[in-house]
């Protein structure tokens, strides 16, 4: 292998500059995106981490552990609430395929308010447990906890949040080259935090029943 | 733009979309029923129930990336499925070693009552070592 | 004794400064005696620099010739006068790369291979070095001592003696001495160059540390850990003294005034600088002490550093240089 | 819901107050006057020059891949003169202070910094030179030319790009805000817990410290992004992934590292903002928290940083050795598979930072094999760049001066590194200044590559070559400096000294530190060669101009088109027909080949709103350090409303006709290897006018 590993091309004959060549846009922010996010998944893991370190009995230092706090009934129900916001941002992307304006604003707005609905559950659920003492500032175990059920909880205000935004823009600019990239980045996170709420209720919830 | 067309939305990878939305809502959602519905009814013992909550949140991610994220080696999802296939090594590694080294210092540095109550630093090291 | 086979070897000795030599070489004064860390007064710290010589001349053996092929490479091919062929070409070659890739290989797994037989030997809560010494000289009854360190002095209690010293330690030669370490504030490491390698001394945990002493004299121990404005002076003298001179020291500790209890430690654990290295001895210890400052601790218990030590020390240094120029140790 | 600080807080200034301000302190007043007639010098300088608009226009709106480098790199430079003043002031304190009986002045004890303030320096000395000076440098020279050599017109997000650019100096300008206004972290430059927690660090120190980071931590990450998506998104075409630059291969490797790093560190410094504002215990004694948790999260972060840092370094010596032996380099493959692997084994080792915390000896053995395999890929570099030399025809210039320098150094801190892989050796030197040493050896040879980079792309970047003679002086007398600084250093960790000693208590450890501060003078010495360098440099441009390719012998893409480079790189994307392809086409005579016709470029537009971004993310991390929420407020909500402002923006691209592009080519009148007639090179050319 030399340096020249294309050593029998024709110098002579073939072309030194090309042509007509472009970018994928849409391509190119898309991998960006999923990028940032696999950023993301790392920041869950370290939470996740923290979580494994405090997770003992004795890291709540004789206040509420995980089974007191961890209620997998609630979080099966927001299981459900999340999975359907999810499948409903599917279908906006459905009609974003056929280029359906009205579809996609209909679904969106729909995963809008399901994720409202999930938002409810998650937040009652974390005052009451406020209400009853269990604090994040009480112990090592509860600090971590709150932060990965807040975190999440920060990525479903967010996903929200770029709903609203996804909503004037579809409706005030089309299906524009922008837009579009933008609802299939907003698709990836959407679908993404639901991917990490996979392990929230398999690691934060359910192991709650199990110690 | 270089598919060709002047319409965004026909771009390959929004015409991914497809009916595996609905598949994955169900086949999540069934997964995520059958942990909970194990835990519920302690089908195992505690070691053997966790191992079981993990394989299956492991299945339903898997199935969730797939069906949803569309992670595949098509043209357009090649370089995504690439790095999220670099990166879960660096997930494991990191939960995995962190777990293993805190789990040796919670047992070495830890004065838990039962661990070394009465005994002398002598007789407590062999079992710490 | 025993133990001094345990030593590395006077030529392996030798060697490992032989780092030093290549570096440059040094101000050398009092034939080398300051390189605490080449000169092991105890069974951990020898074991720890056989292998320590042992690691610097397997990588030695691959460094010291590459060194000389790049020098050779840089000279025999220079343009202006070097005398090598130029080939424009070359760039690859299987044996070469096989050679590449081997040796490190190769290095790298022989130095796995004793990192790893020396991490048992050393390791300290259970080093078979210590162990297998005092197996040989027959010794029974350890000493044990717990070590509590505080912002910024070290507190060394003998249980079994019932006594306590600050920013002292006197241990017995010959004798394996088993600690139980902890801190009632932040993170320290509990360092004696020539006996014993660094431990990481943390708040709410016990960590375990043994070392036995080969050679009687005066060690300086200290914090390697930084652990706030105090840190610098965080030494204490390490002596090493024969079992009869111990027990003597002993007695005579045990006629001292002071008692430690938990409300008197609360009070040698306020933050303090000892700029003087004084030293305090205490007679009597309340029973469980080290284990009620590990449980305080892990309930939440500090001992905060108040402003005046951090933003404005110096007034607090100079209040505190003038207290202890009035009763010095 | 906020933890309960002592001391006085007032709504709008929170815990802000003059006596914040060190005017007591002489040594910061006179820096600050300095500070401060330097920028009148510079305020002054720039008015009368008429450059306001130029500086607004052309550079702090830019998105430009190579301008973002080039200020990157000012930053780094502004960066490192700070850390190397810590540096001094360090050294100058440690002689003074060796022994009960030295003398103390300004209200020290010993030496002239009291405790807190030494600690203070040494904390931003490290900080600075991992996070603010090496970090931007060589993300800076990463930015310049990882688009050029895989023959892009920018990077994947130009926006995102000088986004990335302000949050790391909003991150510098809150260090440099920490010295005149309040304190710094006084905790090492890794933090050390819980020191950092708030019963032992009541200031506002750890805070600056920590948003600081946290805004560099932030930035660095987005740059990761962009350039990974560049890499793989961007290639012109031919540019197949076995014949990609092997600096790109490098960097490919390291923002790999950064992506999956960064965030965990991110969380690390999140976690203790939580602890120190809302009272939480993840990183406390009591309470359930465990502080290890904080050494374990950071170092999974910090370890890989290294080499985060380290195979940029890797990548510029593996593209300047070849171009000065005048062959291709030894083993390409192996090299970009070390580099990989670099990568891959850096996320196995993060313990070793901690070794000696009574982990149990299997956990200690597993990460004392990790941390001696990352030797196996360096090993193997260093033997790839001596088999490149071999049969090469060396030419000794500046850039291949610096970057043989900087093998020997990798050998000697091989050694070292070896030396603290080896877990029971760490456990004698852990944290004494040999491991300084050690650490000190990479992180120059680092510092040798980049000035071996800086050297080697310069012309490509300014037209005109450094100047070689006094730059021969510098090498000298730096490479002197380092010798006598840190063999000495090397020789006290063996006499036991540990780091970080505000106060030196054994004397026989003062005549090596004397020798220290001599080394000191010398680096200072050669600083002043360096500046003689540069003046000659700029002041004789014209003599100096370069051609397309500056060194005759380069091999890669970016040597294909002009030195400076215009703003849209290459006038037609060229085509990529070999590994070296500008080697390919010198040894096939169509080197000197030219388009035959030009196309319209679609360029991205100039915008404000990164610069905003970067003055408003100070402004939040401001108020959060001096808990002034209405500012903390504010600076958020105008953050997220310019974000989502920015998205509505349509306007953000433009187009250049051909004709154009064909007019600016013929202006620069390049000859492909001679030298071309340019008066004035800076200012003269494309590369630093862009129109809107």
């Amino acid at each position: 292998m030399s340096a020249t590993t294309s050593g029998t091309l024709d110098a002579k004959k073939s072309p030194m500059w090309s042509s007509g060549h472009g970018h994928d846009v849409i391509s190119t922010k898309t991998l960006g995106f999923w990028l940032y996010l696999l950023g993301d998944a790392m920041m869950f893991t370290a939470l996740f981490a923290a979580y494994a370190v405090l997770g003992h009995a004795f890291n709540a230092a004789g206040g509420p552990w995980i089974r007191t706090v961890a209620h997998a009934g609630v979080a099966f129900r927001e299981t459900a609430w999340l999975f359907a916001s999810v499948l409903a941002y599917g279908f906006a992307m459905m009609a974003l395929k056929k280029g359906n304006r009205g579809g996609v604003l209909l679904w969106i707005t729909a995963a809008l308010l399901i994720a409202l609905g999930f938002l409810a559950v998650d937040g009652h659920e974390v005052m009451a447990l406020f209400r009853m003492g269990a604090v994040p500032e009480r112990s090592g175990f509860l600090s971590a906890f709150f932060t990965l059920v807040l975190y999440h909880g920060l990525h479903v205000v967010v996903g929200i949040a770029w709903m609203l935004v996804m909503l004037v823009q579809v409706a005030s600019a089309g299906l524009t080259e922008k837009v579009v990239y933008r609802l299939l980045n907003l698709r990836l996170f959407w679908h993404f935090q639901a991917v990490m709420w996979v392990f929230m209720f398999t690691f934060l919830y359910l192991r709650g029943a199990i110690v | 733009m270089t598919h060709g067309t002047d319409n965004a939305w026909e771009h390959p990878e929004v015409q991914l979309a497809g009916g595996g939305y609905v598949a994955a809502f169900v086949v999540g959602l069934a997964l995520m029923g059958l942990s909970f519905w194990m835990v519920r009814g302690h089908m195992f013992a505690p070691a053997g129930l966790a191992i079981a909550i993990s394989a299956v949140a492991a299945v339903a991610a898997l199935v969730q990336c797939v069906l949803l994220l569309h992670m595949n080696v098509s043209r357009t999802q090649v370089w995504q499925t690439v790095a999220l296939v670099l990166f879960i090594p660096l997930f494991v590694l990191t939960i995995g070693l962190t777990s293993w080294m805190f789990h040796g210092l919670y047992r070495r540095t830890m004065m838990m009552p039962a661990a070394h109550a009465g005994a002398p630093a002598t007789q407590a090291q062999a079992g710490g070592a | 004794m025993p133990m001094n086979s345990l030593r590395p070897k006077g030529w392996l000795r030798l060697l490992s400064l032989l780092p030093l030599g290549l570096l440059g070489g040094c101000a050398h004064r009092r034939g080398g005696d300051e390189f605490w860390m080449l000169d092991p007064r105890g069974v951990i710290s020898a074991t720890q620099d056989h292998y320590l010589a042992l690691d610097v001349l397997i990588m030695l053996f691959i460094i010291v010739p590459t060194g000389f092929f790049i020098v050779w490479v840089m000279r025999h091919y220079r343009r202006d006068g070097g005398r090598g062929r130029h080939d424009a070409r070359w760039d690859h070659s299987y044996a070469l790369e096989a050679l590449v890739w081997g040796i490190p290989i190769l290095t790298v797994g022989a130095l796995s291979y004793y990192s790893v037989k020396a991490i048992y030997a050393v390791n300290p809560y259970h080093p078979t070095v210590v162990v297998r010494a005092a197996r040989a000289a027959h010794v029974k009854n350890p000493l044990d001592i717990d070590v509590i360190s505080t912002d910024w002095q070290w507190v060394f209690i003998y249980p079994k003696q019932g006594i306590a010293t600050v920013d002292r330690l006197v241990v017995p030669k010959g004798i394996p001495v088993h600690f139980r370490l902890t801190s009632a504030t932040v993170v320290n490491d509990f360092y004696i160059p020539q006996l014993v390698g660094m431990i990481d001394v943390m708040p709410a945990m016990r960590v375990r540390q043994s070392l036995l002493v080969s050679r009687a004299g005066t060690y300086e121990g200290y914090s390697a850990n930084f652990s706030g404005a105090g840190f610098s002076w965080m030494n204490f003298e390490t002596r090493a003294v024969s079992r009869a001179a111990f027990r003597a020291w002993v007695a005579r500790v045990q006629g001292a005034q002071a008692h430690l209890t938990y409300a008197a430690f609360e009070k040698v654990a306020r933050p303090t600088i000892n700029v003087h290295g004084r030293v305090a001895y205490f007679s009597r210890v309340q029973s469980g002490l080290f284990r009620h400052v590990v449980a305080e601790t892990a309930a939440g218990k500090t001992y905060p550093t108040p402003m005046a030590m951090t933003e404005n020390m110096t007034r607090y240094l100079k209040v505190q240089a003038r207290r202890d120029a009035h009763n010095r140790d | 819901m906020f933890v309960h600080i002592d001391g006085p807080w007032s709504p709008l200034l929170g815990r802000l107050a003059l006596s914040e301000i060190p005017y007591n302190n002489p040594i910061l007043i006179g820096t600050f006057a300095f500070a401060a007639l330097l920028a009148v010098v510079l305020v002054g300088l720039v008015t009368y020059l008429g450059l306001w608009r130029t500086i607004w226009r052309d550079w702090l709106t830019s998105v430009d891949h190579k301008k973002i480098g080039i200020m990157y790199i000012l930053i780094g430079l502004v960066m490192l003169f700070r850390g190397f003043m810590d540096a001094v002031m360090m050294r100058a304190q440690q002689a003074m202070a060796v022994g009960p009986h030295s003398a103390g002045y300004l209200d020290s004890p010993h030496g002239y910094l009291t405790p807190y303030h030494f600690d203070q320096i040494y904390t931003a000395h490290g900080t600075i030179m991992i996070l603010f000076a090496a970090t931007p440098l060589l993300v800076g020279i990463m930015n310049i030319l990882v688009p050029l050599q895989i023959g892009a017109r920018d990077m994947a997000y130009p926006y995102l790009n000088a986004v990335s650019l302000w949050l790391t100096a909003a991150g510098a300008a809150l260090v440099m805000a920490s010295l005149f206004i309040g304190d710094f972290a006084h905790a090492g430059w890794f933090g050390i817990v819980p020191v950092m927690e708030l019963p032992y660090s009541p200031g506002v120190g750890v805070d600056y410290w920590m948003w600081a980071f946290q805004l560099s931590a932030v930035g660095t990450t987005l740059g990761g992004i962009n350039l990974l998506a560049t890499i793989v998104k961007m290639r012109a075409p031919g540019m197949t992934w076995g014949r990609l630059p092997i600096f790109t291969w490098a960097s490919l490797s390291a923002n790999l590292i950064s992506l999956s790093t960064f965030p965990v560190v991110t969380v690390a410094l999140a976690l203790l903002a939580l602890d120190r504002y809302f009272g939480t215990h993840f990183y406390t004694a009591g309470l359930g928290g465990n502080l290890m948790l904080y050494n374990d999260l950071f170092w999974i972060w910090g370890h890989p940083e290294v080499y985060f840092v380290i195979l940029p370094a890797f990548g510029m010596i593996s593209e300047i050795v070849p171009t000065f032996s005048e062959k291709p380099l030894f083993g390409y493959l192996g090299m970009v598979l070390a580099s990989l692997g670099i990568a891959g084994v850096s996320w196995g080792v993060w313990l070793h930072h901690f070794f000696t915390m009574a982990a149990s000896p299997a956990v200690n053995a597993f990460f004392s094999i990790t941390t001696m395999a990352v030797g196996i890929p360096t090993g193997v570099k260093v033997f790839n760049w001596a088999f490149t030399m071999f049969r090469g025809r060396l030419r000794f210039e500046l850039p291949m001066m610096w970057a043989s320098a900087a093998l020997f150094f990798l050998l000697v801190g091989g050694l070292t590194g070896m030396m603290n892989a080896f877990a029971t050796n760490d456990y004698m030197v852990h944290n004494s200044v040999f491991v300084v040493a050690h650490f000190h050896m990479m992180l120059l040879l680092i510092v040798y590559a980049i000035f071996g980079g800086v050297n080697y792309w310069f012309p490509k970047v300014f037209g005109f070559r450094l100047e070689q003679r006094f730059g021969k002086m510098f090498f000298w007398l730096f490479t002197a400096g380092t010798a006598v600084v840190f063999i000495p250093m090397f020789t006290l960790g063996f006499m036991g000294m540990t780091r970080r000693l505000a106060y030196v208590a054994f004397p026989q450890w003062g005549p090596l530190l004397d020798i220290e501060v001599v080394g000191i003078a010398i680096y200072v010495l050669s600083a002043v060669f360096l500046v003689a360098q540069l003046y000659v440099s700029f002041r004789d441009r014209a003599k100096n101009r370069a051609g397309l390719d500056a060194w005759e012998t380069s091999r890669s893409l970016e040597w294909m088109t002009h030195s400076p480079v215009p703003f849209y790189n290459f006038a037609v994307t060229p085509e990529v027909h070999a590994r070296d392809e500008r080697a390919w086409r010198v040894a096939r005579g169509v080197d000197t080949v030219r388009p035959e016709r030009y196309e319209d470029i679609h360029m991205p537009r100039n915008t404000a709103i990164p610069l905003w971004l970067g003055v408003l993310s100070f402004g939040l991390a401001f108020g959060l350090v001096w808990r002034m929420w209405w500012l903390v407020e504010v600076c958020a909500v105008a953050i997220i409303a310019l974000v989502v402002i920015r998205s509505f923006d349509h306007d953000t691209d433009y187009t250049i006709a051909a004709k154009e592009i064909e007019r600016m080519e013929r202006a620069i009148r390049d000859v492909p290897s001679g030298r071309p007639a340019a008066d004035d090179v800076i200012g003269g050319v494309p590369a630093f006018r862009q129109g809107v």
